[in-house]
Parts: C-alpha cells; structure tokens; sequence
C-alpha cells in the first residue's frame, strides 16, 4: 500500500521530495500502461486477424498470411450484414424513444418533489441494478404469457426498458447540475414555462441528452444478454456472432467490428473537439 | 391458422387439460391479485392449436398457389458455397431452373435450442418464416411430429425422390413412409483427434477415457450424443437400451467428468476446438472433420471406433403456417438429383442420401477422395457398425433420458 | 414618510416616531404607491420563513431589505418577484394584487444573486431576452439593447459569451438584461455579493447613479449593512422573518429600534438596567453594576423598567484618566484592553468597572497622545446620544452577536 | 433556531383560516406537472419492467410440460426444486461474481488512483484508452480472449514450443479463464467510476493528512480510501452485478465445471423449455443480489443506494 503514496501533482512539487514524481507515481504510471496494454490486446487480435487468410471463410488461430481481401468482401455474409442492419435499427429506435420517454422524468425528478418520488428512484435504479439475465428472462416470461411473437419489435421493447433508466439518471445529472436561477430569470423575464424551457433548459440540458442517446445506443448496440432471451429468430449482431462462436466466425465479423470499433472512436474523438472548441 | 373444431373427431384430452387449466389461471388470478397483467394471459399459453392432423392435406396442398420465394432454414457450414461465402452454386442452379428466389438461413445451432426458440411460435398458431427446415432424428423431430407441426409431404410433387433416393433414408422408423421429412444429410458420430498430439493411433471409444489426455478430451453437450456414446462404451446399443443403461452410462461419464479427462461439453465448436488444439481428442461428426481438412487442418482424423458410431439423419421438412409450401416441395425434388446431391455432397462431406451422385462427384467434380469415402457413400460393412438413435416414445421418457445426462453437462 | 409597518399584537405600541415610523394615511397615498404587502406570510410546512411582514415602497424610492441570512428577506423578494407564492397574505404592484401572477406576467424584473446569466447566449442575446419575449420590434430591441449596454458601460461586448466575462462584467449585463425591460421595480437579490471589496464599492456607486438615471424603484436585497446604508433611500432590517425595522438609513442608525437593530446595524455598546427616574428632559436609568446613565426623554418611551441602554462607539469620547468630565455627560472609568490603528481612526476596547467590555472610536486628527494599552482612561458621551432598547429575548441577543 | 421555528409554526397555523380557498386549483394546476412529465416513462417502465417481473414470478409458480402448456398453478415448489438442483451453480455464481469483482477492483483502483492524481494534462487520455474495448463489442472482445488463450495460440502454443509450460497446460475451459474474462469485461465499468470518485477528493486534504502526520500508507487507508468509497460502491454495483448474471464468458471461455446460473436460466428457457424452472432461477437470482446490494448498502452507509440511484 505505501506504493499508492499520494505524491505531488506535476505542477506541485511536494516539500522535501526532491524534483519531478517520486518512485510511487513512476511505478503506478508504468503499471497504468500496462493496464492499458492489457485493455487493447484483445482490440489488436480483432484487427489484425481481421487481415488474417482464411481459406474456408472462417478466422483460424494460425496466422496464414496478410490479406485486405476481407475488407473487400465486407458484406458479402448476407444474414450478418442483415444482423448488423438489424443491431442498427434497434439502437437507433431504442435510443430515440428512451430518450424521447426518459427525458421529461430526468426533467421531473431533478425539479420537482413530488409523491412517489423514492419509489420512481427505487425502480429507475433496480432497473440499472437488475442483472440482464433476470431483466431478460422476466421480459420473455411476459411475452410468453402475452403470446407475442419475439422479433425485432420485442427487441426494441426490451432495449429501451433497459436504456430508459440510463438516460434519466445521465440527464437528470445535467439538470441538477443546472443552476435554478436560470428558470427563473427567464420567467422574470417574460417567457411561459414553454418558452422557458425551449429557449433556456432544453439548449443548456441537450448535452446531456446527447451522451445520454449516445450511451442508449453504444448499450443497446452491444447487448447480448437480454436480446438472447426476447429476440425470437431474429438475430442481431452480437446474437449472430455468438452463434457463430460455436462453428468458427467469418472473418467478415472481425471486418465490420473493426469498422464499428474506429467508428467509435472517430466519433468520440470528433466529438470531443468540438466540446472543446465550444468551450472558451 | 383457421381451428376446425367440427371434423367430428372427439376433443384431444390434452386440449381439454389446457383448458381447464388456463381456467384454474383466472381463478389464481383473483388469488394473487397484484401480479395479474402477467398471469392474465397465460390462459393462451395452455391452449392448444387446431391439430393439423384434422386437415385433409391433400385438399390443402391443391388450394396452395405457386410462389417464387423460398425461406430455407439450415445448419450452418452444411450447403455448398463459392467465392467466398457469397455464393451458393445449387440454390442458384435451382433459382435458374424454378424462378424461385431462396433465402438461405443458417439458423439452426442445434435440434433443442432451435426447437425451444419456434415452438412457443407454433404453439400461438403463428407462422415461424420458415417454409423449410433441417432438423435430426431426435426427440425434437418426434415432438413436432406428435404437435402436428409439421405439414405432410404431397408425395406427388417428389418423384425424384422415389427415383434417387439412398434405401437408407426411405421410410426410416421415426417417420414411416416418409410421411413428413426427407433426409437432407444423413451422418456418423464417432471420433476425431489429432495424431500429433495423442501422439498414437485412436481406435476405441475407450480412449476418450485415457487419462493420458486428461483436459484434452472433448464431449458433445447434446446429451442424446453424449448418453449414446457411453451406451456404446458399455457395448450397449442405444435403440434398445433401458433407463437402468442410462443411469450406468451416466456414471462412466461422470467419472471421466470427476477425473479431469473432459475439457468442455461442446455444441458445434467442438470442431473450433479441435482445430485449434485445445482437444486432442474428441467425439465427432464425421462431415466436420473432412471439412476442416479441406480447409488446412490436415493432421485431423476421424475414426469409427471399434463400438460402433452413432448414424443419424438430418431431415428437411416444412412446418405449418409455411408462406411458400411448393417452393419447399419444389427445392425439395430438386435435391433429390445427383447433380445436386453431389454438389451440395462434395462440399459437406457427410452421409449422401442420392448414391448416384458419387458418379458425379467422381466424374464431373473430379473429387476421388469424397466419391470413394466410405463416410460419405457408405458400404455395407460401415453400416454394420451404425447404431440409432434411441427413440423417445413420450415426453415422459425423454424427460427422463434429460434428468439422467443433463446434470453432467451442467456440472 | 410613507413607510408603514403592522406591529404584531404582542409588541407594545410604538411610541417613539422616528424610530417606528408614523402612520400614514392609506387611502391618500394609494396613488402613489408602487408595492406594498400586505400580512405577506411563507411557510414551508412549520418552517416559517417570512412572517406576517407589511411594508410600502414607494415609487422611485431605493429601498433595501437588510437582515442577516435566513432572515427571509431572499423570500421575500422571492414573493415579489413572482418566484414563490406567499402563503398568506397579498403583494400589491400599482395597487394590483399579483400575488398568484406568475412572474412572466408581472412588471418586475430581478437582478439574482448569481446573475443567472444564460450560459448559450452572448450578452446581446442575455439582454435582448425579455424583449424578444415582449415581441418588441426587432429594430427597437437592437437599439435599447445598445443602449442600456451603454449605460453600463459594455459597449463592445456584445458577442461575448457570460463565460468569457469577468464578475463585475457579468453583474452589469445582469443589470442591463433586467433594466432594458424597463421593469416598474427593479429586484435586486445581493447582486454584488460575488465581488470583491474594492469592485463592489465601485458598483455600489454605479448602481446609484444608474437608478437615479432610470428612476425606477429598487428593492434591494442585502446583508451588508454597510452597503445598504450606502445606497438605500430606506432600508428594513430583518430577523427571524419578520421586520424589526423601517426607516432611512441615519435614522435606524442612531436610533434602534430594537437589540436586534442595534447590535445588527453597526456596533454598539449595550448596558443592561432599570429605569429609576422618568421625571423632565432627562430620564435616569441604573445599570446593573450601579452606574446611573442619563437618557433624553423623548428616546425613552414607555419602556421599562427593564431596558437596555446603548451608545455607538463613535459618539464615546476617550479622556485620559485625570481630566474632568464636560458637564452633563455620562461617564463610567475603564482600562484600555486594546488599541487598534486603522488610519482614519483609532479603535479602542476597554474593560469596564465591572469587567464589561467596551469600544470607542476616536477619529484620527493627528493630535495628542493615545491612550496605551493598560492606561486608564474615562469615557464619556452626551446623554442625548444613548439610545434606549427594550431587553429582547435571547434570540436577538443571539443573533446580533452573531 | 428550531425553538424560534417551531413558536412562528404556531402562529402561521393560526391564521389558516386566511388562506384564500382559490388558491387550492392552481396548485393542483402545478402540482400536476412532475407526473404528466413522469408519466410515459412511469407507464413504459410499469409495462415492461415492474410486469414482466410479476409475470416472471407468475410463471415460476406455474404448471405444465412444454407439450401441454404451462398455466398457473400456485406450485411454489419450483423454488425449492430449483435450489435444490441448481444450487452449485447459483453458488458457483456468486464466487466467481464476488472474486472477479474484488480483482477487477485491485486491478482498477492504482490506474484510476494514478490518472485521477497524476495523470495531468492527459487525464482524457488516459481514461479513453482504458475504455476503448467499449467500441468492440461484448462478444467480440470474449472471443478474442478465446483466441488469445487457446492452448496452441499465439501465446501457449509459442511457449509450449520454446517448452516453457508442459504440452498439457492449459488455461481456456477453466474457471481461471472465466474469471478472467469476467475482470476483462469489468475493468471499464470499475475504472470510471473509480477515477470520478478519486478525481472528487480535495488535494489539500490529502496534504492536510501528511501534515497531520499521516505516513503515506495510512494517508491511503485513513483518508483517500473512504473518500473513494462511493466510486468502489458504484462500481461494486455495476461489475458484481453483471458478473453473477453473466453467461457468455462462462459458454466462451469456460468448461465443463464452470456453469453459471445464467446458463442454466439460458438452457431452461431455449434447450429445456422448462419455463417454470427459468423463472424460479431468474427470481431466486434475483433476490440473492438484492439482498447482496442491501447488505453491502447497510454495511457502507445506505444513502449510498439513493446517490446512485439519483
């Protein structure tokens, strides 16, 4: 434990310690690196076998030789490329609706007292806890008992049970984090609490919105778990993948998981310059 | 799907039991009041469909209209393709030939879970979206057969199948006459491994018990396998054998489970995990394994062990609430050809059903090494060492068989 | 004067003019009144945070409402403005009663403790709000914006964003998107109390000249009482939510209405006693070591017996310890404890007769020696400068040393 | 102050009678607004979260065979039959979930520690590097793991051939690989909210601490540990939690002794089609976490739970 010595800060030398970070903070940064090595291993098996020959169409241990044929092949696995397709609409849907039904309540909470507000706080925040595998199994044990076939219309039902309470909780941050005072200078200054809202709360919170859809979507793009039990036969993304675990994976997956994953990032890091410009 | 409840016939006892209990779930309901909107409708769950076996088929085949789709659900990896995945020359040739355009699905990863996923489907009368599907001599084939989920086979559409057809896969004992199903790929379970790596010759089924590759063993999770080849460890035949074999066979499994011979329980990725080495040896398909040789596993061998193996048969069939039944018989004839057969046949590998195609695949294809393969155009000696599977004749027994071999996969 | 004040049941009759304020005829003055409040309670559930206050304003006036915090004086401009909705009781804008308006329809606006400044809107954007919200014509709002810009002296800074601001910059815009809506009262909720010394005194004076330039009312919310003598044509003190009292800023500052006022509204030396003698000009109090002190009549009252007597340091008068007394002076000998220079004067506290402690400023003239720490020295000041305050309960003894 | 308070109470209630009646539509008026902004989500949430609960309950009480249906029948006997059963590997679960979440932890908590006081300028940085294998899927990122691991893969086969570790070795199908694929999956999730929680902590009393003649070790445990408690809560929460319901990395990486209930509630449902027994795992699942949750909540300060629902 003494390894975890708070040290001096770059800017702050502390007294006695003598010029730049001590032993501790060089032995945590080497370990931090190396953390992050460890995060990114299995990012580079994906990408490199994604160049990986494989003769029969399915990725192999062995490396067999580079090639970028796959890239050129990208969609040429039609039922993944639909489960992608279908991944897309779900998170896009899931993401629009929560938002759209998560929003006003993150609205309610932040600002209002009201009766029922540590149940609503109870449930916003079992439904966060709630293992996806009981999340699951219960929205399938409705189905089963409503008789509604399971497909992408369940999917969608079940993803934005799920991402609802995210977004309340993210932008509800925002809104508490939102200085009252604002409200109501607006009112003081003439605007309804319509326009209010519109030209002061909604400008100020939409960046919370927007992390809140963008987490919707990256949550919703990525789950297995509950899919597995409402998606019926339709497959998503990760649904196919999983399935094709069991005979071996065309390479095609590591493809479009590479275009997907620097997609991510591009966006991230786009989005984080233009924070950063907006901010003076 | 239309109930004709006035066909004369008395009611199904089981319909009666449905629904007197979904009217047991109402009064429940008035009992357990705060959980009512999730029990209310468990009445519909109960209820049984009209039976299909109240049909006359025949007239329903005649009302049926020609369609240029087809919905075909399959195993995956066990159809021919080209140019990389994208391409499937027979279902072209049969879009070539038909006009009818096939969505080829390789959806089905295993008999269980493929059948737990469509039957609460069928159950609420719905149609899958499947005109065909592919699905083995087990109890699940016997449960859509005994739910009348199945829609019978207008025998007049399939000539070629009277005309090509193996006699090993006409009239089998889980569907006489052919009335539902026609083989798509018959199979043998037996053994793979590595020689490289057990470093000797396999030959038995003992051997997927030598401690010597201990945490190299691989087992397959579907416990009609795993039970059948611990039958035969214990020199019993599978189709006769009784609960009190069942229960013998469990223990030898379990000791090999107990004594860290066994790496996983494996789906279909027992293949992945022969490939990659991580077993060494490993009960086995026998198509898989010619598979993975064409594709650069090389070192892989499969043996029948000396036993026996098991035989099966993967059988094509169109369930109710089929959008496009034609098409289904349609493609159906079309397979029964040996230009087919063998193009689909040089690409599995496992049991042909049309032996004429072994004339195409040696000539045409040019492919010595599959047309000569006893595992894919079998001799009578290698169909000496062909076991069945054991039939289950109610859920009961299969329940049975279940609480037996499941909890050693479950461990 | 135009100030009036209920006096809750309990609180004897107020005898003293200058210190309670008179009366005024209610009907006469209706016209010219701009707010008043009428029994103005607010509870939150059994947290009384305003209690039963009625005050007038009158128009043009600057008026301050000066207490401690937690003193409800935030509430009530909070009431006023539209923010929070009084329990009981009515608030009168022009005779109106606007107590259920919602602040979008009421002719006030406020300058709010933080600014409030929108954050996504640049300062013409921020001033111009109100006025889009008006719908004022376009070419109308381009020119009082500019305009009340320049009246605070932000020509220039209209495309900069609240952020990019300095505080007293974003205090001015604050006043500007307020004042360009030429509200009828002007709230303004401890505007300066983000700034430092020096630029809040410089604001202070701005925000006089500008409210002499606009004349329009301003209610002005603070707990500086400094700041409030500062600016305020009248100021309320308050405490505990309710109003102690009203007047102009000299007039509550030399004479107190209460213990509360006295220790709150600069410092004061108070003396417990009794009153012994109420006879002609001059009334005689006892103080509780003995020490008879000499009151003028008129700033007595009815009080008593029990009362408190109190003089500002200002007005003690430091002699050395020999020298005789001016005629007819109170004066009591003491020990100086400490000395304190602080260039305009000189800041004693000395140790009374019976360990009290006293403090006397004596202005810095440049003459004479000053009394050292440990001298002993006699005190003495005017009869007509001791004030006289009813002993308040332990509350307001509480509160002022606070 | 509250004596002060409670006197003024008494004297607002006196003049109740005041109170202008009309007063009391308006505010209903107002007091409606929460719920008409609640309401969607209340009536979504209800529908497909609190229902389908009931319902999974319901369920598990049911009974029937997969060829006759299922209909409720009050047969709460599943639950025993399930614990009696299954409870290895519910057990199995809540080791594998507790273990994996305490490594993840130590793993997580120097990182977070480090970026939070000494990452500087690249703070950012840091942190979006440790959360990149959030753009790989899920999946994705245990099959890689499958790969990496695999007995004769790039990293066993090349040591087994440079005959560091015995041809027998290996580490897929075990727990040991579980386990790992678990803290793979979780390090993010712990890292976060570990770093807010740290990032949160004022420097100056950590100064104050060495000041006080706290040695760098109980500076750590005295001081900077329980000012991140609410981020090892948080994170507690969310690894613990997904952890125990988990069953991909024990179905990818695992072996023939590493089932986990989640398998079992994923065999029950689509091999078995023994709907009642799913459910009653799925119930069963869920009441051991939330007490888990509670117990950890009651042990470390119960707002805790309110902070993290907020």
């Amino acid at each position: 434990m003494t390894g975890l010595a708070p040290g001096p800060g770059r800017a702050v030398a502390a007294p006695g310690r003598g010029d730049g970070p001590g032993l501790a903070p060089r032995l945590l940064s080497l370990y931090t690196w190396l953390l992050i090595l460890y995060a990114i291993v299995p990012i580079a098996v994906m990408v490199v076998f994604s160049f990986n020959q494989a003769p029969s169409g399915r990725v192999t241990l062995k490396w067999l030789g580079f090639t970028t044929a796959w890239y050129g092949h990208a969609f040429a696995v039609a039922d993944l490329t639909d489960a992608l397709v279908h991944s897309l609409e779900v998170a896009f849907g899931s993401m629009i609706v929560s938002v759209i039904l998560g929003t006003p309540l993150a609205l309610a909470l932040a600002r209002y007292r009201f009766r029922g507000k540590a149940v609503t706080d109870m449930v916003i925040f079992a439904d966060i806890a709630a293992p996806a595998v009981v999340v699951g199994a219960s929205l399938l044990s409705f189905f089963l008992t409503l008789n509604l076939p399971r497909g992408l219309l369940t999917i969608l039902m079940a993803h934005i049970a799920f991402n609802v309470a995210f977004v309340v909780v993210v932008v509800r941050a925002r809104v508490s984090g939102l200085d009252r005072a604002l409200d109501r200078a607006a009112a003081d200054l003439g605007a309804t609490p319509w326009v209010a809202f519109w030209k002061v709360t909604f400008p100020l919170i939409l960046p919370g919105i927007v992390a809140a859809g963008l987490l919707a979507f990256a949550l919703s793009i990525d789950d297995l778990i509950i899919t597995s039990f409402v998606s019926g036969q339709t497959l998503t993304f990760p649904l196919w993948i999983y399935g094709a675990v069991k005979t071996g994976i065309p390479p095609q997956v590591f493809v479009l998981s590479t275009f997907i994953f620097l997609g991510g990032v591009v966006l991230t890091l786009i989005n984080t310059i233009v924070v950063r410009r907006n901010l003076p | 799907m239309s109930k004709r409840s006035n066909s004369g016939r008395t009611i199904d006892p089981a319909l009666l039991r449905g629904l007197t209990e979904a009217r047991v779930s109402r009064r429940g309901l008035l009992q357990a009041g705060a959980l009512g909107l999730g029990m209310a409708a468990l009445g519909p769950l109960a209820a049984r469909t009209a039976r299909a076996a109240e049909r006359d088929w025949e007239a329903w085949w005649k009302q049926q209209k020609p369609t240029d789709e087809l919905v075909f659900a399959n195993w995956p990896y066990y159809i021919d393709v080209a140019d990389k995945g994208a391409k499937n020359p027979s279902l072209d040739d049969f879009t070539k030939a038909s006009g009818i355009k096939v969505k080829y699905l390789e959806v089905i990863q295993g008999n269980a879970p493929f059948y737990a996923k469509i039957a609460p489907v069928l159950k609420a009368g719905q149609s899958i979206g499947y005109d065909l599907m592919v699905m083995t001599n087990t109890w699940q084939l016997t449960e859509l057969v005994m739910q009348d989920w199945l829609v019978p086979l207008w025998k007049e559409k399939l000539p070629n199948f009277k005309k090509y057809a193996s006699p090993s896969v006409v009239s089998p004992d889980y569907d006489k006459g052919n009335r539902y199903t026609l083989a798509w790929q018959s199979g043998f379970t037996g053994i793979a491994y590595n020689p490289k790596l057990t470093k000797r010759e396999i030959t038995s089924i003992d051997d997927l018990w030598d401690p010597a590759f201990a945490g190299h063993v691989g087992m397959m999770s579907d416990i009609t396998e795993l039970g059948s080849v611990a039958l035969l460890k214990l020199g019993i035949d599978p189709a006769k054998s009784t609960k009190a074999d069942w229960e013998k066979a469990a223990k030898v499994l379990k000791e090999q489970k107990d004594k860290g011979l066994v790496r996983q329980y494996y789906d279909q990725s027992y293949i992945t995990a022969l490939e990659h080495g991580d077993t060494w040896i490993s009960q086995a398909w026998s198509g898989d394994v010619f598979q993975a040789n064409a594709k650069g596993f090389k070192d892989l061998k499969f043996v029948a062990p000396k036993e026996g193996v098991m035989l099966w048969h993967d059988n094509m069939m169109i369930p109710v609430g089929a959008k496009n039944p034609l098409s289904a018989l349609a493609w159906m004839n079309f397979y029964y050809t040996p230009k087919t057969a063998a193009l689909i046949e040089d690409y599995v590998n496992y049991v042909c059903p049309v032996p004429d195609a072994k004339d195409v695949i040696l000539k045409d294809l040019q492919d010595p090494d599959v047309a000569n393969s006893v595992l894919v155009f079998p001799t009578e000696a290698m169909y000496a060492k062909a076991h069945d599977f054991y039939t289950f004749k109610s859920y009961a027994e299969y329940q049975s068989w279940n609480s037996v071999f499941t909890p050693i996969i479950q461990g | 004067m135009a100030a009036q004040l209920d006096m809750p049941p309990d609180m004897p009759p107020a005898a003293d003019p200058m210190a309670r304020g008179a009366r005024p005829d209610r009907a006469g003055s209706r016209e010219h009144l701009d707010v008043r409040l009428d029994g103005v309670t607010k509870a939150y559930g059994h947290l009384v945070a305003v209690d039963d206050i009625s005050l007038t304003i009158e128009r043009g006036e600057f008026f301050s409402l000066l207490g401690p915090s937690g003193c409800g004086k935030s509430t009530t401009l909070s009431m006023i403005g539209g923010f929070a909705e009084p329990t009981y009781g009515a608030i009168y804008l022009n005779g109106v009663d606007v107590s259920r308006q919602p602040p979008y329809r009421r002719d006030v606006n406020t300058v709010f403790q933080s600014y409030a400044l929108f954050p996504h809107l640049d300062v013409y954007e921020n001033v111009a709000f109100g006025l889009k919200r008006k719908h004022v014509d376009r070419k109308a709002i381009e020119r009082r914006v500019r305009d009340m810009l320049a009246l605070v002296d932000l020509t220039g800074f209209h495309d900069r964003r609240p952020a990019q601001l300095s505080g007293g910059q974003q205090q001015r815009v604050a006043l500007a998107r307020a004042l360009v809506n030429r509200p009828k009262l002007l709230l303004l909720d401890e505007p300066l109390g983000a700034l430092d010394l020096k630029l809040r005194k410089q604001m202070q004076l701005e925000l006089k000249r500008i409210q002499s330039e606009v004349g329009i009312t301003f209610l002005y919310v603070t707990h500086d009482q400094e700041e409030a003598m500062v600016m305020s044509d009248r100021l309320a003190v308050m405490a505990g939510g309710r109003i102690e009292q009203v007047g102009p800023p000299d007039v509550v500052y030399d004479s107190p209405a209460t213990e509360f006022v006295a220790g709150f509204l600069g410092a004061s030396n108070l003396m417990a006693g009794e009153v012994v003698e109420r006879g002609g000009a001059l009334a005689r109090v006892r103080l509780d070591d003995g020490l008879v002190v000499q009151v003028a009549r008129g700033r007595l009252g009815d009080r008593g017996p029990r009362v408190k007597v109190g003089v500002r340091p200002e007005k003690i008068q430091v002699l050395p310890a020999g020298q005789p007394v001016p005629e007819g002076r109170n004066s009591l000998e003491a020990v100086v404890a400490m000395t304190a220079y602080i260039g305009v004067s000189h800041q004693y506290t000395m140790e009374g007769p019976d360990g009290r402690s006293f403090s006397a400023y004596a202005q810095n003239l440049g003459t004479g020696p000053h009394p050292a720490r440990g001298d002993r020295v006699r005190l003495c000041w005017h009869p007509e400068h001791t004030f006289v305050v009813e002993p308040s309960a332990p509350r307001a003894a509480e509160e002022s040393s606070a | 102050m509250s004596g002060r308070g409670k006197a003024r109470a008494g004297a607002g209630s006196a003049r109740a009678e005041r109170a202008p009646a009309r007063r009391r539509d308006r505010r209903i008026g107002k007091a409606a607004v929460p719920y008409l902004l609640g309401l969607p989500s209340w009536v979504y949430l209800l529908l497909f979260f609190l229902v389908p609960l009931a319902s999974m309950l319901a369920l598990s009480a049911a009974v029937g065979d997969p060829i006759v249906g299922y209909s409720y029948g009050g047969h709460f006997a599943e639950f025993l039959d399930a614990i009696g059963q299954y409870h290895r590997q519910l057990l199995r679960s809540f080791y594998y979930g507790a273990l994996a979440t305490l490594v993840t932890l130590a793993i997580a908590y120097p990182a977070a520690y480090w970026i939070a006081f000494h990452g500087g300028r690249h703070k950012s940085t840091y942190l979006f590097l440790i959360m990149l294998p959030f753009f790989v899927s899920f999946v994705i990122r245990t099959v890689a793991w499958q790969f990496i691991l695999a007995d004769q893969g790039f990293l066993f086969g090349q040591l087994k051939s440079w005959g560091l570790i015995s041809d027998r070795f290996y580490i897929l199908s075990t727990q040991w690989a579980v386990i790992g694929g678990l803290v793979y999956n979780g390090l993010a999730y712990y890292v976060l909210p570990l770093y807010v929680a740290i990032e949160k902590i004022d420097r100056r009393v950590v100064r104050a601490a060495g000041d006080l003649y706290a040695d760098p070790a109980s500076t750590f445990l005295r001081v900077i540990l329980p000012l991140s408690a609410p981020g090892v809560f948080a994170g507690f929460l969310l690894v613990f939690v997904t952890d125990v319901g988990d069953f991909v990395n024990a179905q990818i990486l695992g072996g023939p002794g590493t089932y986990m209930v989640g398998n079992v509630i994923q065999d029950s449902f689509f091999v078995n089609q023994d709907y009642p027994m799913a459910a009653a795992l799925s119930s069963i699942l869920m009441f051991l976490l939330m007490v888990a949750i509670f117990l950890y909540a009651r042990a470390f300060g119960r707002e805790r739970i309110q902070e993290y629902a907020a």
